[in-house]
């Protein structure tokens, strides 16, 4: 797996390539975690776009940074996901619970209009 | 059409990728999708990794994968030598999980994405999940 | 680092595609170059195409590649029991072959493509192919 | 391994991908034969644009239609080599008697420069 992060005024945007499971999950919670403390980050863009293959190790550290955030009225945000990955999150009930974007400008957008006067 | 590997492995996370990948490689030969042989590999890491974590949660241990076609069947043998399950039918409950940050997904998938599957164990002698997939395409022109 | 993996196969021509992806996969945990996955690729398409064509020329028989990693060396042992060679030193001079439309060029390939190599046969017992191969970019950082 | 096949004039045209190996070398090897013989046709053009994958079983085969067509003063031509494939080719040799030519159009304009008036 390969990862870049990226952060936008209280979000931290972290784009993921390769394959998301139980051997590549320690790397991903790592740098998502410390990223976030480290910066008093608020929410989380999640750019899926290069990630082809997801099992339920990758969907429990997803749904676990949502866990962490939402305490702190975070959000997590999902951005281009490939059809088997948006399968494996329907099934899990994941997106029940995230919003998805096409792109991370949506994502942002979304972000601060509703959300604009929050940002510190 | 009759074909059989095995594949040893051990429980080491890098390996997940190698037994997917085999599997994957190994099924091709029937006539599955892209998208059926995504979900054999969604099987088979759910399998291989309960084996690392739960089958050996203390120490290092082996992974027997044997693959099998027969005729248009495909059947994934997936066995650990670890510490059991107590209660399978406890397991097998949707949701159920012993783990943080595990959610009892990893039995469900299998159960979506595979046609057919047990769940064999013993306590500390270990754990087989037999999983079995026939490529859809050739269900239909069956029937 | 340290990593072993065990692929048992049957004779099959289409397993020699499976092979070539299972030690590819498992080697690159290794610092290995794409260009050097290649050649690995190639090195045990040769030796397990000699086990099906050569080692069991009648009858359909095992073969078993083990592989291993120990520090930054991967080792790819090919093995098979069929019927074995003769003279282990003839079969190894350039473009000696027993075979219509073949080169003598798989053990050559071997050879250019691993950095070590060695083949071990008895006759009607069978025959065993150790290949060897460091990451270049180690070597070279080792200098 | 994926085989398409054209006809131009006294010429075959074979193109390959995927992976050209013990496994998949019959089925080259029987469909180039039977449309060669069939048809009457003496040049064989290998466009191997697709082939990510060649060992010794393929390099064998492919020396076997240059044997078949050398005798009765065809030619093999080769196309569009990936560097890997290219590799195996030099190492075996292959390139001293083979043309290697960076398109279809090349490799035909070749052979009906020098052989045109060869051409039935
Ligand atoms: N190979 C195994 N060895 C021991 N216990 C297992 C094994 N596989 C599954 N289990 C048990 O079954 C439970 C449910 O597994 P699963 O549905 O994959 O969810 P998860 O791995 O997220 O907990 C696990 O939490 C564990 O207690
Ligand atoms: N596994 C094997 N079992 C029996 N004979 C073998 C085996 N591997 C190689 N040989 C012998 O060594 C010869 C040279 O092998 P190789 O260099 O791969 O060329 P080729 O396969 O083109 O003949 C073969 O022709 C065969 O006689």
């Amino acid at each position: 797996m390969h990862i870049t992060t990226e952060i936008d005024r209280n979000c931290l945007i972290v784009r993921l390539s390769g394959e998301l499971d139980m051997h590549s999950v320690p790397e991903f919670k790592d740098k998502t975690i410390k990223l976030m403390e480290n910066n008093n980050l608020k929410h989380l863009i999640l750019n899926l776009k290069g990630v082809k293959f997801i099992d339920s190790s990758g969907v429990g550290a997803i749904l676990g940074r949502y866990r962490d955030l939402k305490d702190k009225g975070g959000k997590v945000m999902l951005v281009s996901l490939k059809p088997q990955v948006e399968k494996i999150f329907e099934l899990s009930g994941m997106l029940k619970i995230m919003s998805v974007f096409n792109n991370e400008e949506d994502a942002l957008a979304g972000l601060n209009s509703k959300g604009g006067n929050h940002i510190a | 059409m009759r074909n059989q590997a095995h594949l040893k492995l051990l429980s080491k996370s890098s390996n997940v990728g190698l037994a997917r990948v085999a599997v994957a490689t190994f099924a091709s030969e029937l006539d599955f999708t892209l998208n059926e042989l995504e979900e054999i590999k969604v099987a088979v890491s759910e399998a291989v990794t309960n084996c690392i974590i739960h089958g050996y949660p203390m120490k290092e241990g082996t992974i027997d994968i044997e693959m099998e076609i027969t005729g248009d069947k495909l059947t994934v043998i997936v066995t650990d030598y670890g510490v059991g399950i107590e209660d399978v039918e406890a397991v097998l409950r949707p949701s159920f999980t012993t783990k943080d940050e595990h959610m009892g997904l990893g039995l469900a998938f299998i159960d979506s994405f595979m046609d057919d599957f047990k769940l064999e164990s013993e306590l500390n002698k270990g754990t087989r999940v037999i999983m079995v997939k026939v490529p859809e395409r050739y269900k239909q022109v069956k029937k």
